[in-house]
């Protein structure tokens, strides 16, 4: 049985790791900054066995669920917030893919970051990052969670914004902790919500509520879309995507951990979390499936036509997320149309997203990684400059194709699987999305190898001079590479889905089915496709493009959407509107009532400080004749 | 006619009303502190007084003493040095011209 | 019980009590008051002899027998000088400083263990009164410094303070372990607590207290404030008659008051075997008192802040640190067996080395390597002059013989030799000597008259060397003076020849038949 | 013994008193330092009467060989004695002050009546001691706080004096 202290001690390291890094080794030991990246590896590491051992706890534990104590955190008159930690399945898997992608990366950041003058504070930072997604994912009452939630948020403010000193690296960071505050808002009110009306935060019990039918039809949907407000904004889906692609101003490692493998994910881990209570409501639910299913195809076709290795990544890590969405929606959606019995329901819902999300950790971080590693030789990320970097960096070369090959979807890589789970829920119960989801295969493989054929096909289109200096990239940044390919073939074989209590899939069974045949037959056209435009150029990318004009400026626009918001709501509504009406209220009312208190004081204190003669003896005298006073007051009355 | 606690306790009073006038009327601000002194003297002397003819079995009232002292004597040193560099930049300790805290 | 006390019970049983209180008390004040005065007297008298043979010299030894009259004529002469106040003196401090310096000195007596029970007053706070007191004299001499209205007087009185003030500290820092060992503040206690005499086990207090006393009493090497090359004679510039006797006498009291205090907390008191108490203690304070001489007449002034540092850096840290370890053995120890001075010399030896290690030489700390064995070796110079024999020559009794050809006063002449020649006449360059001559019967000529004034007289020995005829030769004679003018102009009847005054000067062969020259007192009869 | 006491007892009340008094009225500042110094001995001698003999030791110690020189070291650096020591504006309102004070004071003490217990304490020294060290009951923790003041206070005066 594992002690409460391990699951706190996972949680808790990387916090100390932080402390230690920018409490004592930033102030004091500055000039060797490598220590901060031992501390945070070697405290990432401990959670990552600690992980282990919680996983291997968990499978032995009956129900998969390891009983942990809540600790009364603060009681407000009677009150009391209890907050602790769950241990389950879901929980367990999280915590791999959270530790195990984090160690991982942070190794390969030592050699990406290196040199670099924020060292220690990007380390530091990390560590807070990856404490704080450890929090979120053990995290048992919504306070606790979305304590851990904002966290992450501020720390992917603030690892976006790591190169502060260019504009825009500042710009994409605010614009990324605006665009998800407007989700957690959501996300809060709807805690609150439900707080008012259960009186409990935890979510245990919120669920057997949601169950049993007890939280009223419209609350709970509300509750439920609120919090998938939230899921949305951490997720960016389809309305509150835009920040994502901008995030990748941050260190690349950076997007492989938090814009790829973890947070992002954490929208998805909190629909998986909070499922109970989507499935029992339709309406949210359907939101659910058709917001993810829309993002899914919307991002990918955006995913299309960006020339910039890491937007591309960063679209597919959207369309991805809209993926498993998608599947927990089409699989919810099933369960509250009753089509499916409740508590297998259930299951199968999380399994299917939570598998996605535990695949796509690995080779989404992979492919970041990569990206950067490309980036670390070629020093730039726009891919009309790359080209032929299959023979300078063979090792980057291989572990992209795996990835790319694997978030393809092709037999038998582990991204196969995962994908091939969820087309086959979404056919089972939503065939409309379905259909979306298919189109989204073809995309993906489309775009995917899109970006391995320009960066690695063909010649170097860079500048020639430094063609000879490309190389490949050190060991401790392919090592970690290495080990996600090896993952990212293979995770898919892990018995994560029945684990997590869907279906089990046999390894040549699956290929009996006609949906995995059509996926692979779609992406395998899509990499065709690709090949043939931009590594054999038998189809010229431009006459492409000027025959699908409209599309194309309608994609490598981003529909608008940033204009949209920018314009419309930022300026027309709420600058030139609101803001307007507000600034006048502020200028009448309340600077008139500030203006006028102050003035009253200046006109009184005119008068009374007069009293302050500055002279000690009078102030004695004055204190002196008090204490008479009080004496003669003692006397007369006392 | 033996002499009591009262006999102290107002030569203590007397002491400390001696120095309380001293340090309101006097301008100098060493004259000043000397007053101060005197007070806590007074103070002493009513401790001592207190212990011997009140609770002479516990040594509370000279323990007081001892740290009325201690404290006497860092009072003095700081207020002394202040007087001092107050000297130095105002080439005065009249209290009355070193009024910078006023209004 | 004192012996004082016992006195009073017994009185009380025939007088009284305020008298049977009163009057010994006054005996006993008296008795201690002429203690007092006579060893200050003799530590005057100590000091200008001892110091004298340190520096092989006799001291004084013309009054009375072997001069011990001196201190006493001293004072006679002090007090019938007239005292001088300066016109815009502040009278009356001026007036009131000698005796506030003087008194305290005076006071600290009352609580000093002079033999078993023989105690003027038993306080059992006694230490702490001791240094009590001791710190009220520094205001005696600033009154004396502010109110002689002399800036030197000031400047010393400003010394003064800060020198005791930072001098204190150590002073009372290194009491304080032989607090610890003793566990009570009462002189009778202490000394009966010295079954090991404190100085064995604390020889770093010892030490420290040793030199923070020689500061405290202005004991040079820390007589800063009577400082003659810098500032007059200090604080007592500007005094004159009974009130310098008083600040003189204050100072030697001071000077014994702390010996007694060094023999009575560290030398055991007047513990020791066969003889009685009081000889014990007094031979102790001589001892003191001697080393205190000895380090004067050895040692150099020290610079102001040289003193500052010293008390700060050297000596007040130093003194922490004992009073630490003697706490910590007080702790683990508890009864300070007698070994424990082995491991208290080892840590006071290498405490001082290591601690002046701190100090480097260029600065203005101390440094062992330099300081500390340049002291040593001056000390054991004054040492080894304590043994020789003084060089003092004791004039009318003793005599020096000059140098063979002194040129000394007056002629020699030979009236048979002379031939009248008056060549030396000639060769005289201030031609001061008159002669006459006549024709001679049986010989040429015949003088006359043969007269020099020496009053003029150069010594410039051209007249004996012009002599042809060996008839003139200078005299070794040295000593000869005279009241009168006239009485210098010396004519041939004084000149007559006296082989044994002659000097060999210009005659060299006449040297072997005189005596050498004496430089020092013939050895025998230095007294 | 009784009579000495009371007869000692008046004559140091006349010579505290006078000696305060002249602290405030004299005119020439030294003057009034010194009559401090010999109001603070006198002191020494009540606590004497009070049988407070540690007490008695180390106010002549502290006061007098301390904050004494130490005040007429700052008369002497602060050089106004050709001031004199003249009294403010407030000359006349702190003696009616200072007077309703004593009146009070005095009302007060003699209005009371102190239960007063006969015994005379043996000497005081190591009771003293084991008030302020032993652990129980002691003032320990006072102690080292008075002492860390005395610590600031001499840091505090070394920074505020020393020439820059």
């Amino acid at each position: 049985m594992m002690p409460t202290e391990v699951a706190l001690a996972i949680i808790l390291l990387p916090f100390l790791s932080f402390a230690i890094i920018s409490f004592i080794i930033r102030p004091f030991f500055n000039n060797r900054p490598q220590i901060s990246g031992y501390v945070a590896i070697a405290s990432i590491g401990t959670s990552l066995i600690l992980s282990l051992w919680a996983l291997v706890e968990v499978i032995k534990a009956p129900g998969h669920v390891l009983p942990m104590p809540d600790y009364q955190w603060l009681a407000i008159g009677d009150t009391a917030i209890y907050i602790g930690v769950t241990v389950d399945a879901l929980a367990a898997v999280m915590l791999i893919v959270v530790t195990s992608v984090s160690l991982l990366v942070q190794i390969y950041s030592q050699g990406y970051m290196h040199g670099d003058p924020g060292y220690s504070r990007y380390f530091a930072f990390m560590s807070l990052f990856t404490g704080s997604m450890l929090g979120l994912v053990l995290a048992d009452s919504l306070v606790f969670l979305y304590l851990f939630w904002e966290g992450v948020g501020l720390c992917s403010y603030l690892l976006i914004g790591f190169w502060f000193h260019k504009p825009e690296a500042a710009r994409a960071a605010t614009k990324a902790f605006l665009v998800t505050r407007i989700g957690d808002f959501g996300f809060l009110a709807a805690i609150l919500l439900l707080y008012a009306n259960t009186g409990t935060f935890d979510i245990g019990e919120l669920h057997e509520l949601a169950l049993a039918g007890a939280l009223g039809g419209t609350v709970l949907t509300w509750a439920a879309i609120g919090i998938f407000s939230g899921a949305v904004g951490k997720s960016a889906q389809f309305p509150l995507h835009t920040w994502l692609p901008d995030a990748m101003e941050g260190p690349t490692p950076v997007s492989a951990l938090i814009h790829a493998a973890t947070m992002v994910a954490a929208g998805v881990y909190l629909v998986a979390r909070m499922f109970p209570m989507f499935a029992s409501s339709t309406e949210a639910i359907t939101t659910v499936a058709i917001i993810g299913g829309v993002t899914a195809i919307f991002a990918a076709t955006m995913g299309l036509v960006m020339n910039d290795i890491k937007r591309v990544l960063a679209y597919s890590t959207i369309s991805q997320l809209g993926y498993m969405m998608l599947g927990l929606g089409a699989v919810g959606v099933a369960v509250a149309s009753g089509a499916l019995d409740l508590e297998h329901g259930l299951m199968l819902g999380v399994a299917v997203g939570i598998f996605h999300l535990f695949n796509h950790a690995f080779f989404k971080a992979l492919l970041f990684l990569g990206a950067g590693s490309v980036n670390h030789a070629t020093g730039t990320f726009d891919m009309r400059l790359m080209g032929g970097l299959r023979k300078a960096m063979p090792w980057t070369y291989v572990t992209f194709l795996i990835a790319s090959l694997s978030i393809a979807g092709i037999w038998p890589l582990a991204g196969f699987w995962s994908k091939e789970g969820i087309l086959a829920e979404s056919f089972h119960y939503a065939p409309i999305l379905f259909a979306l989801a298919l189109i989204t295969v073809f995309l993906t493989a489309f775009y995917m190898f899109r970006v391995v054929f320009m960066t690695f096909g063909g010649e170097y289109r860079g500048h020639s001079q430094d063609s000879h200096g490309l190389h490949e990239s050190p060991l401790v940044m392919i090592l970690p590479m290495v080990l996600l390919a090896i993952l990212a073939v293979a995770s898919g074989w892990l018995p994560i889905s029945e684990f997590l209590g869907g279906e089990s899939h046999s390894f040549f069974g699956a290929l009996a089915s006609p949906m995995a045949w059509a996926s692979l037959v779609l992406a395998g056209f899509g990499i065709l496709l690709a090949y043939a435009i931009y590594s054999k150029k038998w189809i010229s990318a431009e006459s492409l493009r000027r025959a699908f004009a409209p599309l194309y400026t309608l994609f490598s626009r981003k529909y608008w959407f940033d204009e949209l918001y920018e314009n419309v709501f930022v300026m027309r509504i709420l600058i030139n509107g609101l803001f307007a009406l507000f600034h006048k209220f502020d200028d009448r009312v309340v600077d008139g009532l500030v203006n006028g208190v102050a003035g009253g004081t200046i006109v009184a204190s005119k008068r009374i400080r007069r009293v302050q003669t500055g002279q000690l003896q009078l102030y004695g005298m004055a204190i002196f004749i008090g204490i008479l006073a009080i004496v003669a007051v003692f006397f007369i009355f006392g | 006619m033996a002499v009591g606690l009262e006999h102290f306790l107002i030569l203590s009073a007397i002491l400390f009303s001696i120095g309380l006038y001293g340090a309101l009327a006097k301008r100098n601000a060493i004259v000043i502190l000397m007053s101060v002194e005197l007070m806590l003297n007074a103070v002493n002397i009513s401790l001592v007084a207190f212990w011997r003819y009140v609770a002479p079995a516990l040594m509370t009232g000279q323990v007081f003493v001892i740290f009325v002292m201690v404290l006497a004597a860092a009072e003095v040193v700081v207020g002394l040095a202040i007087i001092i560099s107050i000297y130095r930049s105002r080439e005065t300790v009249d209290v009355e011209q070193i009024d910078l805290m006023k209004w | 019980m004192t012996i004082l006390e016992q006195f009073q019970q017994w009185l009380l049983n025939y007088w009284p009590s305020w008298a049977a209180y009163l009057v010994p008390a006054l005996i006993a004040f008296i008795i201690i008051v002429i203690i007092v005065l006579v060893m200050v007297l003799m530590f005057i008298y100590m000091e200008r002899r001892i110091i004298g043979r340190f520096q092989i010299r006799l001291g004084p030894n013309r009054a009375g027998p072997f001069g011990i009259l001196q201190p006493v004529a001293d004072a006679i002469k002090v007090l019938i000088k007239e005292d001088i106040v300066p016109i815009r003196a502040d009278r009356w401090v001026h007036y009131w400083a000698p005796i506030i310096t003087f008194f305290p000195a005076l006071m600290i007596f009352a609580v000093i263990p002079w033999g078993q029970g023989a105690i003027f007053a038993d306080l059992n706070i006694g230490i702490l009164y001791v240094v009590a007191i001791s710190s009220v004299g520094a205001i005696g001499i600033f009154m004396a410094g502010w109110g002689s209205n002399n800036k030197f007087s000031l400047v010393a009185g400003m010394r003064t303070i800060a020198q005791m003030v930072s001098y204190e500290i150590p002073l009372v820092l290194s009491i304080g372990g032989v607090l610890i060992i003793a566990g009570s503040l009462s002189m009778m206690d202490i000394v009966e607590a010295q079954n090991v005499p404190f100085f064995l086990l604390q020889p770093l207090g010892f030490v420290i207290f040793f030199i923070a006393a020689a500061s405290e009493i202005n004991r040079s090497p820390f007589d800063l404030l009577e400082a003659e090359s810098e500032i007059v004679t200090g604080y007592h510039t500007e005094y004159s008659g009974m009130k310098f006797a008083l600040f003189f006498f204050a100072e030697y009291t001071h000077a014994f008051a702390l010996s007694t205090i060094a023999a009575t907390l560290f030398l055991g008191g007047w513990r020791f075997a066969l003889l009685p108490g009081p000889i014990w203690f007094f031979i102790k304070v001589l001892l003191v008192f001697i080393v205190l001489l000895w380090m004067r007449s050895t040692l150099p002034r020290v610079r102001v802040d040289q003193l500052m540092g010293f008390a700060w850096k050297f000596l007040f840290p130093l003194a922490l640190i004992n009073l630490f370890i003697t706490a910590t053995e007080a702790i683990i120890w508890p009864g300070f067996p007698w070994w424990l001075l082995f491991l208290n010399f080892a840590i006071a030896a290498l405490l001082i080395v290591l601690w002046s290690g701190l100090f480097p030489v260029p600065g203005e700390g101390v440094s062992f390597k330099r300081y500390g064995r340049g002291i040593a070796k001056g000390m054991a110079l004054t040492f080894k002059h304590l043994f020789r024999h003084p060089i003092t020559v004791q004039y009318p009794e003793q005599r020096l013989t000059p140098a063979r050809r002194f040129r000394g006063y007056q002629l020699v002449w030979y009236e048979d030799q002379c031939n009248g020649c008056r060549a030396c006449a000639r060769a005289c360059p201030v031609s001061i000597i008159d002669i006459e001559t006549r024709k001679g019967e049986e010989k040429g000529l015949v003088v006359e008259k043969l007269e020099v004034d020496f009053g003029r007289c150069l010594f410039c020995g051209l007249c004996v060397e012009a002599c042809p005829v060996q008839a003139l030769f200078m005299s070794r004679d040295y000593e000869k003076a005279s009241y009168r003018r006239e009485a210098l102009v010396m004519n041939k009847e004084q000149f007559i020849a006296a082989p044994d005054k002659r000097s060999a000067y210009a005659y060299p062969d006449l040297e072997d038949e005189m005596p050498p020259q004496t430089l020092l007192a013939p050895p025998k009869e230095g007294r | 013994m009784e009579t000495g006491i009371v007869i000692a007892f008046w004559v140091l009340a006349a010579v505290i008193v006078g000696a305060a008094l002249a602290v405030v009225f004299f005119r020439n500042i030294f003057h009034a330092a010194l009559f401090l110094v010999l109001c603070f001995f006198t002191i020494a001698g009540i606590f004497v009467i009070l049988s407070a003999d540690f007490l008695a030791g180390a106010q002549v110690l502290i006061y007098v060989g301390a904050i004494g020189v130490l005040i007429i070291f700052a008369i002497m650096l602060t050089r106004e004695t050709k001031r004199g020591n003249p009294s403010g504006r407030l000359q006349l309102p702190a003696l009616i002050v200072g007077l309703l004070f004593l009146i009070t004071m005095v009302v007060v003490v003699v209005s009371t009546n102190w239960n007063v217990v006969a015994e005379i304490p043996e000497p005081t020294i190591s009771s003293l001691a084991q008030a302020l060290f032993s652990k129980e009951n002691g003032f320990v923790l006072a102690f080292e706080i008075a002492a860390a003041l005395l610590l600031a206070a001499i840091i505090g005066a070394i920074v505020l004096v020393r020439e820059k």
